[in-house]
């Protein structure tokens, strides 16, 4: 009988097999990838059901257990992305749902939408799982290889519109995301060399400051560094973002960006935090200082919509990374655990944020942010949802961006580290004049708005954004669930290393 | 070991790593972009050998059919559909670009950019803590090999490397195999193949060629696939084998791809994939464990594994070559780029 | 859940939830709406009494929601709180009477009436706020909720006076929320009760206690309008009336001179803070507010500018008696202004509004003779600048009588000054609007008149004023009776001097 | 010995396809610099493990390599038409432009 232990491969194997069938058969594939989107997130929501009974479980793939094998693993991090790309999952496929639908009724655009939604959900089921092997695996090699499928299915869906911009943006994503796996997979080989396994919990014991550690987690950094676009290695992340078609924009830039993120997380935390000198935390502060200030002036001085979020989003990476160093000395363990949730809170403005931004495009036909006024009159839903997700890249209370940033500051206030005070609150206020140069246009309606109207499926583009905006609105007064996960799924040796 | 062998050995060792640095360097720098992509097939040619010389048996053919057998003309087509048809250059060069109105791709003076030199001088670094760090690291571990030797037995194939890819790792392989059948969707996404056709008149003698050569290449592709349990080869190999046939039927006007019905077309490149799936989720229902194979069937599940795999990958490989979908599989009418962008979105 | 934490929580829902349906409701459907806000603010105002009650009979309220260790919402209704929530759900009842009257026939009413909703929720969350955390949370939040009722109109000016109050109260918020971790950090998680200042942090820290103690009084100070934190309050005049009522009357002012109440008292405590020295510092910033802001209002021609320096002004006095905290007469008076101010500020703005809507009169320059065509309006206006003057029996002398007291009992001569020159300029600046009304001579018609009819104006924008013009006579009256605000004032006092 | 200098071989390799990835204007450049990256690593992983008795090879680095490969393929196909389908459009426009300048010019 199948054991409570195979939920694992859920994640991975249903989206799969969604993403096998929707390009074979081509009628029905919006709804076979609603259904494995729902599974997922079942799948995810007995994951942490069985977590919290039995605690982090590892899983043997064939019956081979490592190093020989590959090992899938749950624990609090990967659980707590699980949920998100499942969460997000259901809302984005719904949101493409009424995207492409909205696209097709439009007698313009003869036959373009229908390429483009064919392709569409194979690609996004691929995507996802990627992102879902890259969270449960265990082995750095397998790692490398769900990367590929991340970058490979990233850049078919950037490249979706078709346009000449966002094929040359495709383009050099695709390289940069090829440049970044290959200093990956070179610092897998260091790895290789000097310990002679694959699987992370091995890794973990065995490690230490030895240099073919330092060097292979030195270009496994420097290429995940360039696959998040941590500033100054962001230059990719912006047009591909911005020309994308509206829910792929919500996937690169609220969940790829993350997925590589989440592996640098995890390698510099989880696995080599012992063998680590406290200037690298340091220098990856730095990185994020720089990223939060030019990402945040970049946004202020954008004039369309989406490239406005693209630059947000480059600025609210560098808070993650501000986190390393801050989790290193602060002396509260929950630091670390706040940079997770400060990342999923992330994930859900930005993409209610894109999929707002969609919305608007969809209906006014363009998103120069001068000419937004009057288009609450049309979509309430939206604005309203557009500026909720603000809230949370302000990281006011009660977002999940201000629990993140509330830790932080704590941290470096303790440890009179000012100087990432300073930056954090720096960034907050270029966040408050960014959103608010939008959220002001949205909530005014001038005499003479243009009349829009309203697609009658419009409900399916407006709801999915809003969900998403209340939650990374409200995360906040839910945090004890998720900070409970990252709790007692941290490692105890991690905990003795930070903590002390 | 004889001492002479010894020598005789290391010298050629380093000619072959020579040869090998002389080729990239030559393929990455030399200024005609046709001579790079010619130099780049000879670099596959050589890394077979070197592979091997590194006793990769697998890896060498794998190398010589997909790294230098496929990338090659891979760069050559996509050279071929570069070129400007009105005008009488050869091939997109990049010197000839100069004065050209087009600035996408424009060169810059290539030694006049301080740039540039920073650039190298900092990949020159890199290099030189790379080689240093690999100094200092002691004599490399045994690694996995007599994990995997004694577990062969369980594995239902005598081949070390098809153990650990369909088996021990089979894992990795189904991503991978995921990985190429992405690609090819992928490629479906952006254009379809190329319409109308670019090819030259194909002489009758070539047909006839490649009416004999037809059955023989696809009978050692499955051959490949069959011997993989015991020796060199498996599903990659003999899948770039029968890629190697479909490639020749297209450029020889027996298939003409944008007339191809499409359905079938994905059902062949979906089938390894779905069979892969089906046999890991198999493994949960019968043997509690995703993909694992019950010992003593093993090989036979493995074999049909990989026919069903190669069947898939030469599809893939062959789509990648033909650079898009079929025209049937559109119900809109052909793509035309020649007409400006119509939506206003992004612009 | 207890019965007390049940009123808790149906205090804050009786205006969040109309808030949230009202969002929804088409723009035509104005009756139901009319009838959702008054029926949400006649509940509250029941409910906040009934929790008045309780807290009287010394029922305690408390309610606590853990975020992560050492963050915990926390709501504690003490009878200071009581006092501002009582205060804000009266008027506001008032002030949507009159912005329903206001806002007759104009567009997005939904949004307006949303957020005009959402806006008392949070105050009524800062007023219950139980700790610095939890009270950040409304802090910023009442930010959010104001601004868009702020730039309602759409115009140039309205966005240009939207942005320069997001300037002022995110920079005011971000240092405060400095301010607060920093104490945090330094006297762990406390509820108001200036627990974690144990004699020897005070010892070793004085220095950052004193530096922190002015971060928080700048991050609250710019909702209160101190000087030179008050740039964005005479620019924000742009929105409707009942907007500007709501800011300084009900909400947004109310709640940054809470909030240094809430610091002094309570998260420092009055003993902690004079072995800081700290008292001395607030008295300066608030006398300096107070002539300043007199001073700027007497230069001013626009109504409702006149009225925002007159505010700037006022709303120090709760600050003065606070820096008296030792004094229980000055303190008295002091917080007994926070109601009093409440309600003389709105009747005046409820006038102003109605000369605006009724006549299209902005400007004093164009007020003569007004008070023959709305004898009403003027004479509760006549009522609220006696009591901003100080002239008995208003509640206005009642709160400068007992700072006056407070002074002498201090023997701080200079806090008599200070009151008496910022009742002179009170006089100067009040006195030529009622002469040039009542007065004047009409000079050609007015700028753009209106008739509703029966009454000198419609009745909705003509009875708040009424009412709270009466009230503060009365009150100013009655000052001794069991439930008057200066009774409930001491009741509160009680808590701090014991 | 054999091993050193086949590791070096194949860092190098990858340096110089990271220098022309970085470098190279050109698209196809780019993306034979990728491949020379991606061929560098796998021979350095390989030759980490190479023993001159054929039994005690490890045989997980050459799956590993296999594997590698395939993606790699994968990747230069798809940015492979990615550039082409680019180089195609910047052509139609600029066979469109010079079709106008010589149609002006006829006319003038």
């Amino acid at each position: 009988m199948v054991s409570a232990e195979s939920w694992i491969a859920v994640p991975v194997v249903v989206p799969l097999a969604a993403a096998l069938l929707s390009f074979l058969v081509r009628r029905g594939s919006l709804f076979i990838s609603l259904a494995a989107a729902i599974i997922n997130v079942l799948a995810a929501a007995i994951l942490v059901n069985q977590f919290f009974v039995s605690g982090p479980a590892q899983y043997a793939v064939g019956g081979w257990d490592p190093p020989l094998g590959i090992s899938l693993r749950t624990d609090g991090p990967a659980l707590i992305m699980l949920v998100l790309t499942g969460l997000t999952g259901v809302a984005i496929s719904l949101y493409a749902w009424g995207y492409f639908s909205f696209r097709i009724d439009q007698p313009a655009r003869a036959g373009r939408p229908e390429k483009q939604e064919r392709f569409f959900w194979p690609l996004w089921m691929l995507q996802l799982t990627g992102l879902n092997g890259l969270f449960l695996s265990g082995d750095i090699f397998n790692i490398y290889v769900t990367l590929e499928l991340i970058g490979v299915s990233a850049a078919g869906l950037a490249a979706l519109s078709g346009k000449s911009a966002s094929i040359t943006a495709a383009l050099r994503y695709l390289l940069v995301s090829l440049l970044g796996s290959m200093s990956y997979l070179l610092g897998v080989v260091f790895l290789y060399k000097t310990y002679g396994v694959l699987d992370l919990g091995l890794l973990q014991k065995m490690a230490g400051p030895t240099p073919g550690v330092i060097a292979a987690l030195a270009v496994m950094s420097v290429g995940l560094l360039l696959k998040t676009a941590i500033f100054p290695m962001h230059f990719w992340l912006p047009p591909a973002h911005a020309n994308a078609l509206a829910p792929v924009s919500a996937i690169l830039s609220g969940l790829v960006v993350k997925g590589s993120f989440f592996l640098l997380f995890r390698l510099w935390f989880d696995i080599f935090s012992p063998a680590l000198p406290h200037t690298a935390f340091s220098l990856m502060g730095a990185l994020g200082a720089g990223a939060i200030l030019w990402g945040g002036i970049q946004a202020l001085r954008q004039q369309r919509l989406k490239l406005l979020i693209a630059y947000s989003t480059i600025s609210q990476l560098g808070y993650l990374l501000i986190a390393f160093p801050l989790a290193f000395t602060g002396g509260n363990s929950q630091t670390w655990s706040a940079v997770l949730f400060m990342a999923s809170g992330h994930a859900c403005a930005k993409i209610a944020m894109f999929m707002s931004a969609g919305t608007i495009m969809l209906h006014l036909g363009h998103d120069r942010i001068r000419e937004l006024a009057g288009i609450r009159a049309y979509l309430p839903v939206t604005a309203f949802a557009y500026a909720a997700a603000g809230v949370n890249l302000m990281g006011l209370p009660p977002s999940g961006g201000f629990i993140g940033k509330w830790m932080m500051l704590i941290a470096s206030l303790s440890t009179h580290q000012w100087l990432w005070a300073l930056v954090l609150l720096a960034g907050s206020f270029l966040a408050v004049a960014y959103v608010f140069r939008v959220v002001e246009q949205l909530f005014v309606i001038p005499p003479d708005a243009p009349f829009i109207e309203r697609h009658p499926r419009a409900g399916l583009l407006e709801w999915p954004a809003l969900i998403l905006a209340l939650i990374s609105l409200l995360m906040g007064l839910i945090a004890p669930y998720p900070l409970r996960l990252l709790d007692t799924g941290m490692a105890p040796q991690v905990v003795q290393v930070i903590g002390g | 070991m004889d001492s002479a062998m010894t020598i005789i050995l290391t010298g050629f060792d380093l000619l072959l790593s020579a040869t090998l640095l002389w080729l990239a360097w030559q393929l990455l720098r030399s200024t005609d972009i046709f001579k790079a992509i010619i130099f780049f097939i000879c670099f596959g040619l050589l890394m077979a050998i070197a592979w091997v010389r590194m006793h990769a048996p697998d890896v060498a053919l794998a190398e010589a059919a997909i790294g230098a057998g496929l990338t090659g003309p891979l760069f050559l087509a996509a050279l071929r559909k570069m070129e400007r048809k009105q005008k009488k250059e050869r091939r997109f060069d990049p010197e000839e670009k100069r004065d050209n109105p087009d600035k996408r791709w424009q060169v810059r003076s290539r030694e006049a950019s301080p740039l540039m030199w920073i650039v190298a001088a900092l990949t020159l670094c890199f290099a030189g803590l790379l080689i240093r760090t690999v100094w200092i690291i002691p004599r490399p571990l045994p690694g996995l090999a007599q994990q995997t030797a004694a577990h062969l037995g369980a594995s239902g194939v005598d081949n070390a490397v098809t153990a650990v890819l369909l088996n021990f790792r089979g894992y990795d392989t189904m991503l991978e195999v995921m990985v190429l059948l992405l690609g090819a969707i992928t490629i479906w996404s952006i254009t379809h193949a190329p319409f109308p056709p670019r090819l030259p008149d194909t002489s009758p003698v070539q047909k006839s060629a490649v009416r004999l050569l037809l059955p023989l290449i696809c009978l050692t592709g499955g051959y490949l696939v069959w011997q993989g349990a015991y020796q060199t080869g498996g599903a990659f190999q003999g899948g770039a084998v029968l890629s190697a046939a479909l490639v020749l039927l297209l450029i020889s006007d027996f298939l003409w791809l944008p007339d191809m019905h499409s359905l079938p077309l994905r059902m062949g490149m979906v089938l390894g994939p779905l069979v892969f799936l089906s046999m890991a989720v198999l493994g949960i229902i019968t043997e509690n464990a995703l993909l694992r194979f019950p010992p003593e069937q093993a090989g036979a599940f493995l074999l049909f594994l990989e026919a069903a795999c190669a069947i898939s990958i030469g599809l893939s490989l062959a789509a990648f070559f033909a650079g898009g979908r079929p025209a049937s599989d559109l119900r809109e009418k052909p793509y035309q780029t020649d007409q400006p962008d119509t939506e206003k979105e992004g612009s | 859940m207890s019965w007390e934490n049940a009123l808790i929580v149906a205090i804050l829902m009786s205006s969040f939830l109309p808030g949230i349906i009202i969002f929804m409701l088409p723009e035509k459907s104005t009756g139901l709406r009319t009838s959702l806000n008054l029926f949400g603010a006649l509940l509250k105002m029941t409910l906040v009494v009934i929790m008045d009650l309780a807290i009287y009979y010394g029922r305690v309220f408390h309610m606590r929601l853990e975020l992560m260790e050492g963050v915990e919402l926390f709501l504690n209704a003490d009878p200071l709180s009581a006092m501002f929530a009582t205060l804000s759900s009266v008027l506001w009842l008032l002030t949507t009477i009159y912005a329903v009257g206001y806002l007759e026939g104009s567009p997005n009413r939904s949004h307006f009436f949303g957020y005009f909703s959402l806006c008392v929720t949070v105050t009524i969350g800062i007023a219950m706020a139980g700790n610095l955390i939890t009270f950040l949370l409304f802090y910023e939040m009442l930010t959010l909720a104001t601004y868009p009722l702020i730039i309602h109109r759409g115009t140039d000016e309205a966005l240009a006076a939207g942005r320069s109050y997001l300037f002022y109260a995110f920079g005011g918020g971000g240092v405060f929320l400095f301010a607060v971790i920093w104490l945090h950090t330094l006297a762990g998680p406390a509820d108001f009760t200036s627990a974690g200042f144990t004699p020897q942090l005070i010892d070793n820290d004085a220095p950052v206690l004193r530096f922190i103690f002015l971060l928080m009084i700048a991050g609250v100070g710019v909702k209160a309008a101190l000087v030179p934190l008050h740039g964005w309050l005479p620019r924000a005049m742009v929105a409707p009336a009942p907007v500007s009522a709501l800011l300084h009357a009900v909400a947004v002012v109310k709640a940054g001179a809470f909030g240094i109440t809430r610091i002094v008292l309570d998260v420092y405590g009055i003993k902690n803070i004079i072995q800081l020295g700290l008292l001395p510092w607030l008295m300066t910033l608030s006398s300096i507010t107070i002539i300043w802001g007199s001073l700027r209002a007497l230069q001013q021609d626009g109504l409702k500018q006149r009225l925002a320096y007159s505010t700037v002004s006022q709303i120090s006095y709760i600050a003065l008696g606070i820096s008296l905290a030792d004094h229980r007469l000055a303190l008295i008076g002091g917080l007994v202004h926070l109601v009093h101010q409440g309600l003389m500020k709105i009747t005046l703005f409820f006038c102003a509004g109605n000369l605006a809507e009724t006549l299209g009169i902005h400007k004093i320059s164009e007020m003569a003779g007004v008070g023959r065509r709305l004898p009403l309006t003027m004479a509760a206006f006549t009522i609220g600048a006696m009591g901003m003057i100080g002239i008995p029996p208003t509640i206005g002398f009642v709160s400068k009588w007992y700072l006056c007291l407070g002074g002498i009992t201090a023997h701080n001569w200079w806090v008599i000054v200070v009151l008496v020159i910022s009742s002179l300029l009170n006089g100067a600046y009040f006195l030529p609007i009622i002469i040039t009304a009542w007065f004047g001579k009409q000079q050609g018609s007015w700028p753009r008149e209106k008739n509703f009819g029966r009454f000198e104006t419609h009745w909705m924008l003509l009875a708040p004023p009424l009412v709270t013009a009466l009230a503060v006579i009365v009150a100013g009256i009655i000052a001794n009776a069991q439930f008057s605000p200066l009774a409930w004032v001491e009741f509160v006092v009680q808590e701090y001097t014991r | 010995m054999t091993n050193m200098l086949y590791s070096f071989t194949g860092l190098i390799l990858f340096v110089f396809g990271l220098f022309a990835l970085i470098s190279c204007p050109h698209p196809l450049r780019k993306i034979l610099g990728g491949n020379v990256m991606s061929t560098g690593i796998f021979l350095f992983l390989v030759a980490t493990s190479y023993r001159t008795d054929t039994a005690s090879i490890d045989p997980v680095p050459q799956a590993m390599v296999l594997t590698g490969i395939v993606v790699s393929v994968s990747i230069t196909a798809v940015a492979l038409v990615l550039a082409t389908r680019l180089q195609q459009s910047a052509n139609r426009a600029m066979n469109r432009r010079e079709k106008k300048n010589e149609g002006g010019a006829a006319e003038g």
